[in-house]
C-alpha cells in the first residue's frame, strides 16, 4: 500500500477583492502518495496555482480554511517558524519562469547554497560548494564549477530551469510541488527537463505535485491525474484510466478540443462561453452546467458532490451520465457578446 | 509561377558593442531562408524560440529590414517595401500573437476595424460603419459591439476582432504568427476552428507560424521547420510527422509529448535513441557554425537539409 | 565593466568640449573683458587698445576659444576684479566650505532617508508608511528656500540655537579642536535643512522598489526554501533594492549644486554657490565663468560616477 | 502570493473598468477628498487673482510710498507694506498671478518639446535616438540653478519671455525622456505593428495611436511639472533672477526675507507669499498624484 505523504482535506483558499473574499480554490481534497506524481490540470484561472500556493504556504494575505496534513501534522495556519523548517527540507517548489524565479544580482551558486545553508547549519562553506557542483552535476549543468559564479542572465532558459531544480532538490525533499515548469521551455528543453524531474523522483523517492495545463505532459509524466474547473476538482483517476474513460463533461470537452499532433481530427471541439472570473464563478449547483446548455438542468445535483465510480477514480456531480456532445448542426460558436 | 515565394531571405541584425559601440557582429536571425506557398492552402513554419520563423514572417510584410535576397508576391517582387500605401498592404496582411496588446486600448471597435479601411477607401461613416458591422458578423461577434472597447471582451473575441481587422480589405495571404499560443486550450479551439472556415468563405491563403506542433499538424498543409535561421526541413504534414529525415526534425518530433499514457516507456525509450542519434550525427547534419546545410529535394513535395557530401 | 567604463568616459569628452564651448560663448557675451577691471582714468585708452590686441581680441574666434582652453588647462581662470586675485586661488577657499557643506548634506540625506524609505516598503500600508510618505511628500511640495528660511528663522533667529551666518566664528585658530567644532557646528542647520528637505526621492524610490521587489518570484523561490521573513528583506529585498541607490549617488551631486546655490545665501554660508551669486550682483564675471565650469564639470563627473557605480554593482551590465 | 492574488484581481478588471477618460479621473478625484479639495482650492485662487488682477492697478501697487514705509498689518493694508511702502496683499495676489502665468507657460512649452522629442526619438529609434539622447544627456547634465542664473544675468533685453524661453531651454529634458521610454515600450506592441502592416502611416501612428496611449502619462507629468515649476520661479525670483524687479512675484517677496530684520520681526511681508507658493504647490501635487493613481488603475489593462 502507498504510503500517504500530503493529504488535503476540504481546503478553500479565497483572495480579497475590495471588500469580500472569493475562494480561488475551493472544497478541494486530496491526497498524494510518496514516489507518486499527482498532475493538477486545468485552464488558466481554474485555482490549480493557487492550490500550489496553498500547500507551499506562500500565500501571504489570502484566507486559508481547512486541512492540509503534510506527513500527518497539519500545516494550515501553523507558524511561520515551523513552515520555514519543512519549506525547502521537505518540501520544495519548482517555479514556471526561471528567469524571474532567480534572483537577478545573486550568484548561482549562492542561490542554491542558500537552500543548505537554512537547513543544515553544520555544513562548512566548502562543503556547501562541494555539495552545490554535486548538485549542479545531477540536474545535468555542464561545467558546473564556472556556472557556479555566473548570474541567472548569463544562463539559457532550460539551464535556469535546471538551477531552479537544483535548488528545490537541496534538501532531498519528500514533497516536490512543480508549477508548470515547462511552460516558459521549448519543446526540446521540455522534454530534457521532464525526464529530469521523472529521474529525481524515483532517486528520492518523493511525491510530486504537478501542475499543467499541458495535456500531453500529464500523459507523460503523472501516475494520477486531477482535473479542476473553477476552483474545484471535478474528475481525479490514475492517469489510463482518466485518458481511456474521461467521465466528467469537462474533461471529455477539454480531451476534445486539444489538437492532437498523432492524430488528425476534423474539427476540434468548442466549449461554449468564457471561463468566468473569480467574482463571477457560478457557486451554487454545477460549476460547468452554464458552459453545456444543450444538458437538462434536470441532469445535474444540487450540490454536486465527487462520486466514486470505480475504485480510485472520482467525479464530481452526476450529470456525466447524460453528456453528450452537441450534434455538429446544433453546435452554434459563442456568438455576440456575454 | 507561384503566389509567394520567397528567395534566399536573409535578415541580420546588428550586435553593437566594443568602446565605440559600432557593429561588431550580427544576429542572422535569418539565413538564406527560400520557399513558397500554394495559393488557397496553409503553409507552417515551426520553430524554437530563436529560430527565426517570426522574423521570417514579420520580413516578409515589412516590419523587418530585409538584408538580402527577394520575396515575390504573384510573380512581382516585395522585397522590403515599406512604404505605407502599397499593394501588398492590401493583399497581405497579419494576425498577431497577443490579442490584448495587438489592438490598440484606447479605440473602439468600430475604429480598430475600420483603420486599414480608412487608409485604402473612401466610405462615407455610414458605409463604412456597415462594412465593419458586415466584418464583425462575419467573425461571429455581434454588430452592436461596435461601440466597445476591447478589454471588454475576452482573449478569443480579441483574437477574432484582429483577424475581422486583417480580413478587412480582402487580403490574399494572411501572416498568423502564433495565434493562438497565447490562449487557453478550449479558446485556441474556437479560434483554430474559426481561421478554418474563414478560409474557405475567403479563399485566404495563409502561413501560419508556431512552436506548437500539435496546431500545426492540425492547421497545415506544408510545413517548414526551422532552426537558427535556416530550413533544416521542409514537406508535408506526413511526410514531417510520420517520417522526419533531419536529425532535428526527428528530435522535435520525438520531443512532442505522447497523449497516450500507455506509450510512455515506449516513448522514452525512442527519445533516447533518437538523442543518440542527434548527439552522434550532429557533426554530420550541420557546419561547423551548427547550422544546417541548404535543402535538398528528396521527393517532389520533401526537402531536407541534408549534409554537403550526402 | 572595463569597457564600459571606457565607453562612458568617453562619452564625457564631447560633453565636457561642449560644455567649454558653452561658457566660451557665454563668456564672450558677458559685458567687459578681463581688462575693464584695470580701467583706470589715469591710463591712456589706446595703451588699452594696444593691450588688447596684444592678449588677442580681436583674433578669429577659434584662436581665442584656443588659448582660453588652453588657459583653462594650466589652471588659469583670470582674475577678479573685485578681490583683486586670481579666480582659482579665490575659488580654492570656496571650494573647500562647499564640499564640507555638500558631504554632511549628502551623509544626513542617507541617515534620514534609507531607514525611512525601508520602513515605508516593507510596511507599505500601514500608519507608519502613510506617515513617513506624507512627509516625503510634503518635502517635495516644499522649495527649499522656503523651508530654509523657516529653519533659519525659527532655530536661529528665534531660538537662538545655531548661528545664522558664516562658516566658522571669527577669530578661532586653524587646526584646533575649537576650530573644527566651530565649523561643524556652522554647518549643521543649513546641511540639515538640505537633506530634510532632498529625502523624498530616496525615500521613494526605495518604498517602491522595496514594494515591486516583494512581489517578485525569485521571494516567493527564497520563502521556498524555508528563508525566514527576516532574512527574506535582508538578503534579497533590501540588497537588491539598496544598491541602485548607491549609484544615484552622482546624480546627487547636481541637485547638491543647485541647493548650495539657496543654501548658501540664505545662511551667508562662503561657499561656491555664494560666490556665484556675489559675482554675477557684482559682475565680477571672470569669476561666474570659473564658478560656472567647476559647477560644469562636477556634475558631469557626478553623472560618470553614478553610472560606473551601476555598471560595477549590477552584473548584468557588469558582465558585458 | 500578492503577485497571483493581483493576478486574480487583474482577471477580474478586465471586464469591469472602462478606459475611456475623463469619468474614471474625475472618479478618482472626488473619491480623493483631499485632491477634490485641493482642485477646489486652485480653482477658487485662480478664479480670484486672474479676477482682482484686472481691476488691480499694477502700477498703482508697484509705486514706491514714502511715507508708508514697513507698516503693519491693519485698516489701510490688509497685510501691511514693504521697504518701499508698497502694499503687499496687492503685490501677493498679482505675484500669484505672475507666478501661476509663468509656470502654466513654461509647462506647455517643456511639455510640447518633451512630447515632440521623445516620440520622435522613441519611435524612430536608432541613430536618430542616439543623437537625440546625447543631446538630452547633455541638457541633463547641467546644473539647472547655475546654468538659469548665469543665462538670467548676461541676457540682453531681459523680459518675462526671455525668462520662460531661459527656463524652458533647461526643463524640458525629464518629459522628454518619459515620453521616450515609453514610447520605446509602446511602439514594440502588436497593435503599431498591426497599424504599420495595414497601411498606416507613421506620422499617423505616432499621433493617432502611441499619443493617445500616452496622454495620461503626458498630463500627469504636466501636472506634476507645474507644482515643481511654481517652485523653480519663485526659487529663482526669490534669489533675484527670475522676474524683472518692477512685476511682482511670490519669490520677490520671500527674498525681502534675507534681511534678517525682515526675517525675525516682519512676518507679513514674508509669511504669506511662503504659505501661498506652499499651498499652490500643494494642491497642484495633489491633483497631480490623484491623476497618476486613475491612470495607473487603468494602465493594468486598458
Amino acid at each position: 500500500m502507498a504510503e500517504k505523504l500530503l493529504e488535503i482535506k476540504n481546503l478553500k483558499t479565497s483572495f480579497r477583492i475590495k471588500d469580500d473574499y472569493f475562494a480561488a480554490v475551493d472544497d478541494v481534497s486530496l491526497t498524494v502518495n510518496k514516489n507518486e506524481v499527482l498532475a493538477i490540470v486545468g485552464e488558466s484561472g481554474c485555482g490549480k496555482s493557487a492550490l500550489a500556493f496553498s500547500i507551499m504556504g506562500l500565500h501571504t494575505r489570502a484566507k486559508m480554511e481547512g486541512n492540509i496534513s503534510f506527513k500527518g501534522e497539519n500545516i494550515v495556519g501553523i507558524s511561520p517558524s515551523k513552515l520555514n523548517k519543512l519549506r525547502g527540507k521537505n518540501m520544495g517548489m519548482i517555479f514556471q519562469d526561471p528567469l524571474t524565479a532567480l534572483n537577478p544580482l545573486m550568484e548561482i551558486g549562492d542561490q542554491i547554497g542558500e537552500a543548505l545553508l537554512l537547513h543544515n547549519k553544520e555544513l562548512s562553506k566548502t562543503q556547501r560548494k562541494e555539495k552545490v557542483i554535486k548538485l549542479l552535476n545531477k540536474v545535468g549543468i555542464p561545467r558546473p564549477e564556472y556556472v557556479y559564479e555566473q548570474f541567472p542572465h548569463e544562463l539559457s532558459g532550460g539551464m535556469r530551469q535546471r538551477v531552479v531544480i537544483a535548488t528545490a532538490i537541496a534538501n532531498e525533499p519528500e514533497l516536490l510541488i512543480a508549477d508548470e515548469p515547462t511552460t516558459a521551455l521549448d519543446v526540446t528543453i521540455q522534454s530534457q527537463i521532464l525526464d529530469l524531474i521523472k529521474d529525481l523522483k524515483e532517486d528520492m523517492d518523493s511525491g510530486i505535485v504537478l501542475i499543467t495545463h499541458d495535456l500531453g505532459v500529464v500523459a507523460e509524466m503523472a501516475d494520477r491525474v486531477a482535473v479542476m474547473y473553477a476552483g474545484q476538482i471535478v474528475e481525479i483517476a490514475d492517469v489510463t484510466t482518466l485518458f481511456e474513460e474521461p467521465l466528467h463533461p469537462y474533461t471529455r470537452s477539454l480531451f476534445n478540443s486539444v489538437p492532437n499532433a498523432k492524430e488528425a481530427q476534423d474539427r476540434l471541439h468548442v466549449i461554449q462561453g468564457i471561463v468566468p472570473s473569480l467574482q463571477n464563478l457560478p457557486r451554487i449547483g454545477c460549476r460547468f452546467a452554464p458552459r453545456m446548455p444543450w444538458i437538462d438542468g434536470e441532469a445535474h445535483e444540487e450540490h454536486p458532490e465527487m462520486h466514486e465510480v470505480k475504485p480510485g477514480h472520482y467525479v464530481r456531480c452526476s450529470c456525466y451520465k447524460h453528456f453528450h456532445f452537441p450534434e455538429e448542426s446544433k453546435e452554434e460558436e459563442h456568438h455576440g457578446v456575454s | 509561377m507561384g503566389f509567394l515565394k520567397v528567395e534566399d531571405l536573409k535578415v541580420h541584425f546588428p550586435i553593437k558593442g566594443g568602446i565605440f559601440g559600432r557593429t561588431v557582429d550580427h544576429v542572422k536571425a535569418v539565413d538564406g531562408v527560400s520557399f513558397s506557398l500554394e495559393k488557397g492552402k496553409t503553409y507552417g513554419l515551426v520553430g524554437e524560440s530563436g529560430s527565426g520563423k517570426s522574423t521570417t514572417g514579420r520580413a516578409i510584410i515589412g516590419l523587418n529590414h530585409i538584408t538580402g535576397g527577394n520575396v515575390f508576391f504573384e510573380d512581382k517582387e516585395i522585397t522590403g517595401v515599406r512604404k505605407a500605401k502599397s499593394d501588398i498592404r492590401k493583399d497581405i496582411q497579419m494576425i498577431f500573437q497577443d490579442p490584448y496588446s495587438s489592438l490598440n486600448p484606447k479605440k473602439r471597435v468600430l475604429d480598430i476595424v475600420a483603420e486599414p479601411l480608412r487608409n485604402f477607401e473612401n466610405l462615407s461613416r455610414k458605409e463604412e460603419r456597415v462594412r465593419v458591422q458586415e466584418l464583425l458578423e462575419l467573425v461571429g461577434l455581434s454588430p452592436e459591439s461596435i461601440l466597445k472597447y476591447p478589454h471588454e471582451f475576452s482573449g478569443g473575441q480579441r483574437q477574432r476582432i484582429g483577424v475581422a481587422r486583417a480580413v478587412a480589405l480582402k487580403p490574399k495571404l494572411i501572416i498568423a504568427d502564433e495565434p493562438v499560443s497565447a490562449l487557453d486550450v478550449s479558446v485556441q479551439a474556437q479560434v483554430l476552428n474559426f481561421m478554418n472556415e474563414i478560409q474557405k468563405e475567403l479563399d485566404l491563403t495563409y502561413m501560419f507560424i508556431s512552436h506548437d506542433l500539435g496546431v500545426i499538424k492540425h492547421m497545415c498543409d506544408q510545413i517548414g521547420i526551422m532552426y537558427k535561421g535556416r530550413f533544416v526541413e521542409e514537406g508535408t504534414a506526413t511526410e514531417i510527422f510520420e517520417n522526419p529525415q533531419h536529425i532535428y526534425t526527428k528530435r522535435l518530433v520525438a520531443a512532442i509529448p505522447d497523449i497516450d499514457p500507455r506509450k510512455r516507456e515506449e516513448m522514452k525509450k525512442f527519445r533516447a535513441e533518437v538523442n543518440t542519434e542527434y548527439e552522434q550525427a550532429y557533426n554530420d547534419y550541420f557546419n561547423e557554425e551548427g547550422l544546417a546545410y541548404s535543402l535538398k529535394p528528396i521527393s517532389e513535395t520533401h526537402l531536407v537539409a541534408l549534409p554537403e557530401k550526402g | 565593466m572595463w569597457k564600459f567604463s571606457l565607453r562612458r568616459i568617453l562619452i564625457m569628452i564631447p560633453q565636457l568640449f561642449v560644455l567649454s564651448v558653452l561658457l566660451f560663448v557665454l563668456a564672450k557675451m558677458m559685458p567687459g573683458d578681463a581688462l575693464s577691471g584695470m580701467i583706470d582714468p589715469n591710463v591712456d585708452p589706446e595703451r588699452i587698445e594696444e593691450l588688447r590686441n596684444q592678449l588677442g581680441f580681436y583674433d578669429p574666434w577659434h584662436v581665442q576659444y584656443a588659448s582660453w582652453v588652453g588657459d583653462l588647462l594650466k589652471g588659469d581662470l583670470g582674475t577678479s576684479f573685485r578681490f583683486k586675485m586670481p579666480v582659482t586661488e579665490l575659488m580654492g577657499q570656496r571650494i573647500v566650505n562647499s564640499f564640507w557643506l555638500s558631504l554632511a548634506t549628502l551623509i544626513l540625506t542617507y541617515l534620514i532617508a534609507i531607514p525611512l524609505g525601508i520602513t515605508s516598503g516593507r510596511f507599505n500600508d500601514t500608519l507608519r508608511d502613510q506617515l513617513i510618505t506624507g512627509y516625503s511628500y510634503v518635502g517635495f511640495a516644499t522649495p527649499l528656500f522656503i523651508f530654509a528660511l523657516v529653519m533659519l528663522w525659527l532655530f536661529g533667529f528665534h531660538l537662538q540655537w545655531f548661528p545664522t551666518s558664516g562658516s566658522v566664528a571669527p577669530g578661532s585658530v586653524p587646526g584646533t579642536f575649537e576650530y573644527v567644532m566651530s565649523k561643524l557646528y556652522h554647518l549643521l542647520l543649513p546641511a540639515l535643512s538640505m537633506a530634510l528637505i532632498s529625502t523624498y526621492s530616496t525615500i521613494q524610490y526605495l518604498r517602491n522598489e522595496i514594494v515591486d521587489t516583494k512581489q517578485k518570484d525569485f521571494i516567493l523561490m527564497a520563502r521556498s526554501k524555508g528563508a525566514s521573513e527576516s532574512r527574506v528583506y535582508n538578503r534579497h529585498i533590501f540588497r537588491n533594492s539598496l544598491l541602485p541607490i548607491a549609484a544615484f549617488f552622482g546624480y546627487e551631486i547636481t541637485l547638491l549644486i543647485g541647493g548650495s546655490i539657496f543654501i548658501e545665501n540664505i545662511f551667508g554660508y562662503p561657499g561656491m554657490g555664494q560666490l556665484l551669486l556675489e559675482s554675477i550682483s557684482q559682475r565680477d564675471y571672470s569669476v561666474v565663468v570659473g564658478t560656472t565650469l567647476l559647477f560644469g564639470i562636477a556634475s558631469i563627473l557626478g553623472a560618470l560616477l553614478s553610472d560606473i557605480i551601476l555598471s560595477i554593482i549590477d552584473p548584468r551590465i557588469r558582465i558585458k | 502570493m500578492e503577485a497571483n492574488s493581483a493576478n486574480v484581481e487583474l482577471q477580474s478588471k478586465t471586464v469591469t473598468k472602462t478606459p475611456s477618460g475623463f469619468s474614471v479621473v474625475w472618479r478618482e478625484i472626488v473619491r480623493d477628498k483631499l485632491a477634490l479639495l485641493s482642485l477646489i482650492f486652485l480653482v477658487g485662487i485662480s478664479a480670484f487673482v486672474y479676477g482682482t488682477a484686472i481691476v488691480l492697478d499694477q502700477e498703482e501697487i508697484v509705486k514706491v510710498d514714502l511715507f508708508a514705509i514697513y507698516e503693519a498689518p491693519g485698516e489701510e493694508y490688509i497685510l501691511g507694506t514693504d521697504y518701499g511702502g508698497r502694499d503687499i496683499f496687492g503685490q501677493l495676489i498679482i505675484g500669484t498671478r505672475n507666478s501661476l502665468s509663468i509656470a502654466i507657460l513654461v509647462t506647455v512649452m517643456t511639455g510640447f518639446i518633451g512630447v515632440v522629442f521623445g516620440l520622435v526619438a522613441g519611435f524612430f529609434g536608432g541613430h536618430i535616438d542616439n543623437i537625440m539622447m546625447r543631446v538630452l544627456d547633455f541638457f541633463n547634465v547641467l546644473p539647472f540653478m547655475m546654468i538659469v542664473i548665469v543665462f538670467v544675468a548676461i541676457v540682453p533685453k531681459y523680459s518675462v519671455w526671455t525668462f520662460s524661453l531661459i527656463m524652458t531651454a533647461f526643463l524640458w529634458m525629464g518629459i522628454a525622456r518619459l515620453i521616450r521610454s515609453r514610447a520605446l515600450q509602446e511602439k514594440e506592441l502588436d497593435y503599431i505593428h498591426a497599424a504599420k502592416t495595414l497601411g498606416t502611416s507613421n506620422i499617423k501612428i505616432i499621433f493617432k495611436h502611441v499619443l493617445p496611449n500616452i496622454s495620461s502619462l503626458v498630463i500627469v507629468t504636466m501636472t506634476l511639472n507645474l507644482a515643481a515649476n511654481i517652485g523653480l520661479e519663485s526659487g529663482l525670483s526669490f534669489l533675484g533672477f527670475g522676474f524683472p524687479e518692477s512685476t511682482p512675484s511670490l519669490g520677490t517677496l520671500l527674498s525681502y526675507a534675507t534681511n534678517p530684520q525682515t526675517l525675525e520681526y516682519r512676518w507679513w511681508i514674508w509669511v504669506p507669499a511662503s504659505v501661498m507658493i506652499l499651498l499652490l504647490m500643494l494642491a497642484v501635487n495633489n491633483v497631480g498624484t490623484a491623476l497618476r493613481r486613475a491612470t495607473d488603475a487603468r494602465q493594468r489593462r486598458g
